[in-house]
C-alpha cells in the first residue's frame, strides 16, 4: 500500500471531474517543491518557531540564533554564493498553526527549507506536510528518535546519546539507586528506555518511575514516593515549567543536593536562571554544550551572540547551540548538493541526500566536531555532564572521549535499521516516511 | 363518577415546615372548582405539586385514572393538564404566534419533530385562539412588550392551545380591566362545558359568578368545601377569611 | 414592508450568496496554500455553526466542543492510521513505541475505512447523548453546564494525554498519508480537500437551518427562552437539550474527521480549554443567533489571527480580547445584530404605513 | 506500604487542599455574592504573582511584605474591572463567563508585551525553602506558611461575613437584591466591594504560587477550571468550598498515592461529575428560586 504520486493525481482528477471543477494542480513528485533557483536571488528559508504563548521561552532564543548564524553567513559570502534570507514566522505556541505555517512557507513562499519545532508534538504537527511535499525539515533539539523519514536532518541528540555516560557517572560517583522522574509525553518514556539500558550495564538498580502531567506544578506526591524509596540520586526528563516547579519543591521538601542530586536531561541554564540559582546548584545536566565550554570557538560564539543585537536574553545554551550548528549544516548540504546537481537543480531532497556526512569542524560548532549520520541523518556529537553551579552555570565534569553514533531506533532493533531510503525492517523490507 | 382529579392525603414539608397538610380533593369532571384561602394557605403549593413542579412528601395523585405521583412536568402536561402561573410566563423573546405555535403541542417527540414544518390543525386552532384573546393584531409582536393584561390573555391562550382536559388557572384576572374581568367571566363559563378548571382566585365577585364548586384552603389543609352559598354561610370560613383580612 | 433580517426568503438569498461566493473561489484562484487554509477555515465555521446551533438556539452554552471535535478528529486519524498500515506491518509506529505489539481493542473498528468513519462520528455523538442525558436530566443548566462541559474536557485531555500507548500521548497521531476512500485519495492541498469541506458546510448549514425554522427548533428556543414554562406545555426539556446538544456534537465530529483529513494530524492540543473557547468566541462575535453570522465569525477571526497576526504579532491577542469584551458587552448578539440594525433602519424609512407600532420591539424569530 | 508513608500522603493531601482552597476562595466570594463566574480569575492570580515579582525586583520589597501588597494591586484591578466591565452584565450570567474571559485573554497578553514570556521567579527567604521533621514526616516551611494563610484568610471571611455589617449587607444582597436596596443597602457597592475582595484573595493566591513554582504570563490557566470545580462542588458557599477543596486534595494526594498523578487528576474530574450528577446543587445549595 504504498503512496503513490500517479495514483494519486489520477484519483484526484477523477474526484474533481465527478464535482465538475476544472481547476486543479497536482505535484508530481520530482516537482512536489514546485520551484527552481536562480543564481544572484537569496535563498529562501523558513524559520518557524512560537514567538509568543507558552513555547516562547526556549523557542524564541532559537529564532534569534538562527537570524544570527544566517547574519554570519551571510557576511562571508552566503550559501553557494547566495545570501540566505530568513522568513521568520510565529507559531505561537500552537500546533494547528504550526501545520498552517508550514504550508504557507512551503506553498507559497516556496523556502527552500525550513528550520522549525522546539517539541515532538509540533514536529509531528509538521512532518506529515513536509514528507508530502518531499521537503526538508532542520529540526535542531533533542529528541527521542523511532522516526525514519526521508526528509529530516536533526542536529541535538537523540535518547540513545543523551544519557549514556551520564547514568554510569551518575551510579560511579553517588551509587547505584536511581528513581526515573518525567512529564507525562514519549520523550521522556523513550529516554527512560534508553537510561534503562545504561543502568544496567552500569549495575544500578531502578527504584521507581514516575510521571507528572505536563504543566504541573505539584510534586508533593512524586517527592513523597521518593522519601520513601531512598534513592542515591534523580535521574529527571522533567520539562518546561514543571522542571522548575521540581527543582524548587525539591529544595522545599527538605531534599539535599548532595545527598540526592537530579541528573537531568532538561536543567539548562535558561531553566537555571528561571527558578533562581540556589535551587539549581549542584545538580547535573548532561547536553552536549555549556555555555562555559572552555574552547576559542564557543569563546567568539558567546562573545559574538551576546554582543550582537540577538543576545538580548544574554545566555546560549545547548539548544541553541544545536539550532546555530543547523544553519552550517544547511550551508555545508547545500554546497555539496550545489556541486553535485548543479545551483539550480537543488531541491530540498538533494540538499538532504547530499547532507550524508557533512562535517562541522571544531572551528565553526562550538560543541566540538559534529557530523550527520549517514543513513539516519542525526549528529553524531559528544554528549558531556556538567554541574550547575552557585552562579547558574555549568561546569563541564565529564566529557565522552568520542562522538556518540545516534541510532533512532536503538531500543527497537525488531523494527529494523533507519537507512537513507527509509526503515530497513529485519526481514529486508523498506518502509519510508515511518513517522 | 370517579373524578378527573383526585388528591388523596397529600402532605408536602420544607424542612420542617409543613406547607401542605394532608390535603384531599376530588374534582369532578366538567365543573369549575375554585380553590380560595388566605395568603400562605398552599394554593400555590398545591398548583405545584398537581403539575409536578415539586414532588409530594407523601399522598397520592389520581389524574383521570392514572397515578401522577411524582411525575414530572411533562409527563403530566401530556396526562392532559394545563396551567397559568401567578405571574404570568409567556417566553418573552418569542412572537404571540410563536408562544401560541409551542404551546399547540400535540406532537412532543423531538425527533418527530426535528424536520416538521407544517402541524396540521394549527392555523384554524391558532385563528380560533387568537381570536378568542383579542391578540388577532399582535401575533408578530414579541411577547415581552405585551401590557400586562395582554400578557395574562397570552399565557391563557396557550393554555388553551394545549387543549387540556384540566386547566389550572392561577390568579387570571389579575392586572385586568373590568372589561377584561368580565370577558374572561365568559370565556370561563363557556369552557366549564367541554372541560374541567381549576381557578385559583382572591376576587371574591369573580369566584361567585363562575364557581361550581369552592374549596377553601387553610394552613396547608381542606377547611370547607360546596356551592359558592355553602361556603359564604359557612362561620368557619368567615373566620379565617375574614380575620386574614382584616389583620392585612 | 417589515425589517428583511427576519424574512425568511432574504436569509435563504443571503446563505445562497454566501455559498455561491465560497465556490467560486477555487475556480478563480490557482494558489494550494489559500484553498488549504480556507478549507481549515471552512472546518472552523462548521465549528461555530454547531455552536451556533447549541449556544444561540438552544441556549446551551457548551465550553467543551472540544471533545466531539476531538474524539471525531481522533477516530479520524485512527482511520487514516490504519489505511497505511499492511499485512505485514499491522501495527502502527505508536504502540510499538509504547511496548504494545498488538492491536488494542480500542483501534479495532478502525482497521475497516467504513466502519472507522461510522464510529468517528458515532462516539462522539454518543459521547454527546449519553453526557448530556445525564446532565439534562439532573437539569445543569446556564453558566454550571458551561463548568462541567470544561471539567468533562480537562478529564478527556488527561486521558488521552496519558493513554499513550493507545493515542500517541502528547505527540498525537500523524497519519503518513492522505485519507483514501475507496479508490479515491483526498489530496489535502488540492481543490478537492476544499470541495470536500465545502459541500460538508454548506449541508451542515443547510440542515442546521432547517432545523431552527421547524417545530424542533421553535421548541428550542422556547427553551432558551424559559426552560422551566416550556415543560409545562408537555416537552421533556431535557430530551430537546439532549437532541440539540448530540447534533452540535455531531457537526463538530465532522469538523474533526475534516480537520484530520486537511492536516493530517491530531494531538490532545485539539482538545485544549483554549481551543473550544475560541470556538464559542467566533460564534459570540459573528453573532450566536445567526448561524451564518457564526460561520462568519470564524473565517474572520481566523483569517485576521493568520494575516493581521503577523503584523501586530503580540499585540494581536490583546486585541482581540479587547474587541471581544467590546462584543460581549456593547453587542450580544454578535456582529450580525448591527446588520440587524441597519436592516431595520432601512425598512423604518421605507416604510408603508402598516399596522405595526412606532418603535415596536423587533419580533424574534429564527434569525 | 508503611504508616508513615501513609501518613506523609495525607499530611500532603491537607497542603494540595489548601492550594485548591486558596485558588478558589476568591472565586466562592465573587460567585456566592455576585453570581459571576470570572474566568479572569486565573489571570488576577497570576497579576498577583507578578505584582510580588514587581515589587520584589524593582522596589526591593521583603517578600512577606509582598503578599499583603499583592492583595491590594490585584484588589484595586477588581475595583476597575467591576466598575469598567462587570457591572454593567450582571443580570447576563453567560455574559460574564465571556467578557471575563475577554478579560484574561487581555491581561495575560499584556502582562507578556511588559515582561515577556520567560520565566520570573520571587525570591524568598532561605528558611521558607526548607523543612522541619516531626516524628518520621517531614513538612516543607512553605506548604505550611501557604496553609496558614489559608486558615487566616478563611477566618477573615468568617469574620467579615458573618460579624460585620457589611457581611450583614452581603448577605442581604444575596438573599434578595430588590428587598436589600428597599432596605436601603446599596447592592451596587457591594458588589464592586465583593468583586475587589475576590479579586484581591486571588492576588495573595498568586503571590503565593509565585513561590511554590514559577512567575509566567499563563501560571493562572491551570487554577480556573479546577477552582471552579471546588465552587461547584461547594455549591457557592464557603463552607461547600472548603469540604470541596480538602475532599479533593486528600483524594488526590491519596489517588497519586496509590496510582500515579494523572490518573489522580482524571479520577477527580470523573468523581466530580458523577457528584454534581446526583447533587447538581452542589453541597450546600440555595434553595431554588421560585417563581
Amino acid at each position: 500500500m504504498e503512496f503513490s504520486r500517479r495514483k494519486l493525481l489520477k484519483t484526484s482528477l477523477a474526484a474533481s471531474a465527478a464535482i465538475g471543477m476544472p481547476h486543479l494542480w497536482i505535484p508530481g513528485s520530482s516537482e512536489a517543491w514546485g520551484a527552481t533557483l536562480k543564481k544572484g536571488e537569496p535563498l529562501k528559508v523558513g524559520v518557524l518557531f512560537s514567538l509568543t504563548g507558552a513555547l516562547a521561552v526556549p523557542e524564541e532564543d532559537s529564532t534569534l540564533v538562527l537570524q544570527y548564524a544566517f547574519d554570519e553567513i551571510n557576511k562571508a559570502g552566503g550559501v553557494g554564493g547566495v545570501p540566505v534570507e530568513p522568513i521568520i514566522v510565529d507559531a505561537k505556541s500552537d500546533f494547528s498553526v504550526y501545520s498552517e505555517k508550514t504550508k504557507e512557507l512551503m506553498l507559497r513562499e516556496k523556502v527552500i527549507a525550513l528550520f522549525a519545532c522546539y517539541t515532538s508534538a509540533s514536529r509531528k504537527a509538521i512532518l506529515p506536510t513536509v514528507m508530502q511535499r518531499d521537503h526538508l525539515l532542520y529540526y535542531p533539539t533533542c529528541y527521542e528518535g523511532a522516526e525514519c523519514t526521508q526528509n529530516a536532518i536533526c542536529t541535538g541528540p537523540l535518547a540513545n546519546q543523551h544519557s549514556k555516560d551520564l547514568i554510569p557517572y551518575m551510579v560511579e560517583n553517588f551509587g547505584k539507586k536511581v528513581f526515573f522522574v518525567g512529564s507525562n509525553y514519549v520523550w521522556p518514556k523513550e529516554s527512560n528506555k534508553n537510561a534503562k539500558i545504561w543502568l544496567e550495564k552500569a549495575g544500578g538498580e531502578l527504584l521507581g518511575e514516575e510521571y507528572i502531567p505536563l504543566g504541573s506544578s505539584e510534586f508533593g506526591p512524586v517527592l513523597n514516593k521518593i522519601r520513601d524509596a531512598k534513592p542515591n540520586f534523580i535521574f529527571s526528563t522533567v520539562v518546561g515549567a514543571s522542571d522548575i516547579a521540581f527543582h524548587k519543591q525539591f529544595k522545599q521538601e527538605g531534599f539535599k543536593v548532595d545527598q540526592m542530586p537530579i541528573a537531568s536531561l532538561t536543567t539548562g541554564e535558561i531553566e537555571t536562571r528561571a527558578m533562581g540559582p540556589e535551587f539549581g546548584a549542584g545538580h547535573f545536566l548532561s547536553a552536549p554544550y555549556f555555555q562555559s565550554l572552555d574552547n576559542p570557538t564557543n569563546q567568539k560564539f558567546v562573545e559574538g551572540f551576546l554582543k550582537s543585537k540577538y543576545g538580548k536574553n544574554g545566555v546560549t545554551h545547548y539548544n541553541m547551540e544545536e539550532t546555530y550548528l543547523s544553519a552550517y549544516v544547511f550551508k555545508a548540504g547545500f554546497e555539496k548538493a550545489a556541486a553535485a546537481v548543479g545551483f539550480e537543480n537543488v531541491t530540498p531532497r538533494a540538499i538532504r541526500d547530499h547532507s550524508a556526512g557533512v562535517r562541522i569542524g571544531d572551528d565553526i560548532s562550538p560543541e566540538g566536531e559534529v557530523w550527520i549520520d549517514e543513513n539516519n541523518f542525526n549528529t553524531w556529537l559528544k554528549p558531556k555532564i556538567g554541574q550547575c553551579q552557585g552562579d547558574g552555570t555549568f561546569k563541564v565534569v565529564k566529557s565522552a572521549d568520542a562522538q556518540v553514533a545516534p541510532d533512532p531506533f536503538s531500543i527497537y532493533p525488531d523494527l529494523g535499521v533507519c537507512t537513507k531510503d527509509g526503515l530497513k525492517a529485519p526481514d529486508g523490507k523498506i518502509r519510508k516516511s515511518v513517522i | 363518577m370517579a373524578g378527573l382529579l383526585e388528591i388523596h392525603h397529600l402532605c408536602k414539608s420544607f424542612d420542617t415546615i409543613k406547607v401542605i397538610d394532608d390535603f384531599s380533593l376530588e374534582v369532578v369532571e366538567g365543573t369549575l372548582c375554585c380553590l380560595v384561602g388566605p395568603n400562605g394557605a398552599g394554593k400555590t403549593t398545591t398548583m405545584d405539586l398537581i403539575t409536578g413542579r415539586i414532588k409530594p412528601t407523601s399522598g397520592k395523585l389520581v389524574f383521570a385514572g392514572e397515578d401522577i405521583t411524582g411525575q414530572d412536568e411533562h409527563v403530566i402536561a401530556r396526562a392532559g393538564i394545563g396551567r397559568k402561573f401567578q405571574v404570568p410566563a409567556v417566553l418573552r423573546d418569542l412572537t404571540v404566534r410563536q408562544n401560541l405555535t409551542v404551546a399547540f403541542s400535540r406532537q412532543t417527540n423531538p425527533f418527530f419533530n426535528l424536520l416538521r414544518f407544517n402541524v396540521p390543525g394549527l392555523k384554524d386552532k391558532l385563528d380560533e385562539i387568537a381570536t378568542l384573546a383579542g391578540l388577532t393584531h399582535r401575533l408578530d409582536e414579541r411577547a415581552g412588550i405585551l401590557s400586562h393584561g395582554e400578557t395574562q390573555w397570552l399565557e391563557i391562550g396557550m393554555v388553551l392551545m394545549q387543549s387540556p382536559r384540566l386547566m389550572l388557572m392561577d390568579e387570571p384576572i389579575a392586572g385586568m380591566t373590568e372589561g377584561e374581568i368580565e370577558k374572561t367571566a365568559r370565556i370561563f363559563k363557556e369552557l366549564r362545558k367541554s372541560t374541567t378548571l381549576i381557578v385559583v382566585e382572591h376576587d371574591m365577585g369573580f369566584v361567585r359568578e363562575i364557581a361550581d364548586v369552592v374549596t377553601v384552603m387553610h394552613m396547608g389543609s381542606l377547611l370547607a368545601q360546596g356551592t359558592i352559598q355553602q361556603i359564604e354561610s359557612d362561620p368557619r370560613v368567615r373566620d379565617v377569611y375574614l380575620g386574614e383580612q382584616e389583620a392585612a | 414592508m417589515g425589517n428583511l433580517y427576519y424574512n425568511k426568503t432574504a436569509q435563504w438569498i443571503a446563505y445562497a450568496a454566501f455559498f455561491a461566493a465560497l465556490a467560486i473561489i477555487p475556480m478563480r484562484i490557482d494558489d494550494d496554500f489559500l484553498l488549504n487554509q480556507l478549507a481549515t477555515y471552512g472546518v472552523y465555521g462548521l465549528l461555530a455553526l454547531s455552536i451556533s446551533l447549541c449556544w444561540g438556539f438552544g441556549g446551551i452554552l457548551n465550553l467543551g466542543q472540544g471533545i466531539a471535535f476531538g474524539l471525531g478528529a481522533y477516530g479520524m486519524a485512527m482511520t487514516m492510521q490504519m489505511q497505511s498500515q499492511t499485512v505485514e506491518n499491522p501495527i502502527p509506529p505508536i504502540m510499538l513505541n509504547n511496548g504494545l505489539d498488538y492491536l488494542p481493542y480500542l483501534w479495532w473498528p478502525f482497521q475497516n475505512t467504513a466502519s472507522g468513519l461510522i464510529f468517528a462520528l458515532g462516539i462522539p455523538t454518543l459521547f454527546c447523548a449519553v453526557f448530556g442525558r445525564i446532565m439534562f436530566k439532573a437539569r445543569v443548566s446556564g453558566a454550571f453546564f458551561a463548568i462541567m462541559t470544561l471539567a468533562m474536557l480537562s478529564a478527556f485531555y488527561t486521558i488521552i494525554l496519558d493513554q499513550q500507548a493507545y493515542t500517541g500521548g502528547v505527540n498525537g497521531i500523524t497519519p503518513p498519508s492522505p485519507l483514501r476512500l475507496g479508490s479515491f485519495e483526498i489530496d489535502p492541498y488540492s481543490s478537492v480537500g476544499y470541495w470536500v469541506v465545502f459541500f460538508a458546510l454548506l449541508i451542515a448549514t443547510v440542515v442546521a437551518k432547517l432545523i431552527t425554522q421547524s417545530s424542533f427548533g421553535l421548541v428550542t428556543q422556547a427553551i432558551r427562552d424559559d426552560a422551566e414554562r416550556v415543560r409545562f406545555l408537555g416537552y421533556s426539556v431535557s430530551g430537546y437539550e439532549t437532541v440539540i446538544y448530540s447534533i452540535s456534537g455531531f457537526i463538530a465530529a465532522i469538523a474533526g474527521c475534516l480537520w484530520v483529513m486537511l492536516v493530517q494530524y491530531v494531538s490532545p492540543a485539539q482538545l485544549d480549554v483554549g481551543f473550544s473557547i475560541s470556538m464559542v468566541i467566533w460564534a459570540a462575535i459573528g453573532g450566536r443567533m445567526s448561524l451564518i453570522g457564526s460561520i462568519i465569525g470564524a473565517f474572520v477571526i481566523q483569517g485576521g489571527q493568520s494575516y493581521l497576526g503577523d503584523a501586530f504579532l503580540s499585540t494581536w491577542l490583546l486585541f482581540l480580547g479587547g474587541f471581544f469584551i467590546l462584543v460581549v458587552r456593547f453587542l450580544p448578539n454578535g456582529l450580525a445584530s448591527l446588520v440587524e440594525a441597519g436592516l431595520g433602519l432601512i425598512a423604518t424609512k421605507s416604510k408603508t404605513a402598516t399596522s405595526h407600532e412606532p418603535n415596536g420591539a423587533k419580533p424574534f424569530p429564527a434569525e | 506500604m508503611e504508616f508513615g508513608s501513609v501518613l506523609n500522603a495525607l499530611i500532603l493531601g491537607l497542603s494540595i487542599a489548601s492550594i485548591w482552597l486558596i485558588a478558589a476562595l476568591g472565586l466562592t466570594i465573587i460567585y456566592g455574592a455576585a453570581g459571576v463566574i470570572n474566568m479572569a480569575h486565573g489571570a488576577l492570580i497570576m497579576l498577583g504573582a507578578y505584582s510580588a515579582y514587581m515589587l520584589q525586583h524593582y522596589v526591593g520589597v521583603p517578600y512577606l511584605l509582598c503578599i499583603p501588597a499583592s492583595f491590594v494591586i490585584v484588589a484595586v484591578v477588581g475595583l476597575i474591572l467591576e466598575r469598567g466591565l462587570i457591572q454593567y452584565l450582571y443580570n447576563r450570567p453567560l455574559d460574564t463567563l465571556l467578557a471575563t474571559y475577554g478579560v484574561a485573554l487581555v491581561l495575560v497578553q499584556g502582562v507578556r508585551l511588559i515582561f515577556g514570556s520567560d520565566p520570573k521567579y520571587l525570591a524568598v527567604p532561605e528558611i521558607f525553602s526548607s523543612s522541619f521533621m516531626i516524628g518520621s514526616v517531614s513538612i516543607s516551611t512553605f506548604r505550611v506558611i501557604v496553609l496558614a494563610v489559608t486558615a487566616l484568610l478563611v477566618f477573615g471571611i468568617w469574620v467579615l461575613f458573618y460579624k460585620t455589617r457589611f457581611g450583614v449587607q452581603v448577605r442581604a444582597v444575596m438573599q434578595n437584591k430588590e428587598m436589600a436596596a428597599s432596605f436601603g443597602i446599596n447592592a451596587s457597592r457591594v458588589y464592586m466591594l465583593t468583586f475587589a475582595l475576590g479579586a484581591g484573595l486571588a492576588g495573595v493566591a498568586g503571590s503565593l504560587f509565585g513561590v511554590l513554582n514559577i512567575v509566567l504570563p499563563t501560571m493562572g490557566d491551570s487554577y480556573v477550571v479546577q477552582a471552579f470545580l471546588m465552587v461547584v462542588v461547594g455549591g457557592g458557599s464557603l463552607a461547600g468550598t472548603i469540604i470541596a477543596s480538602f475532599a479533593s486534595g486528600e483524594l488526590q494526594s491519596m489517588f497519586a498515592f496509590f496510582t500515579n498523578d494523572t490518573f489522580a487528576r482524571f479520577l477527580i474530574f470523573v468523581l466530580i461529575v458523577v457528584f454534581l450528577r446526583f447533587k447538581p446543587q452542589g453541597l450546600f445549595a440555595k434553595a431554588g428560586v421560585r417563581r
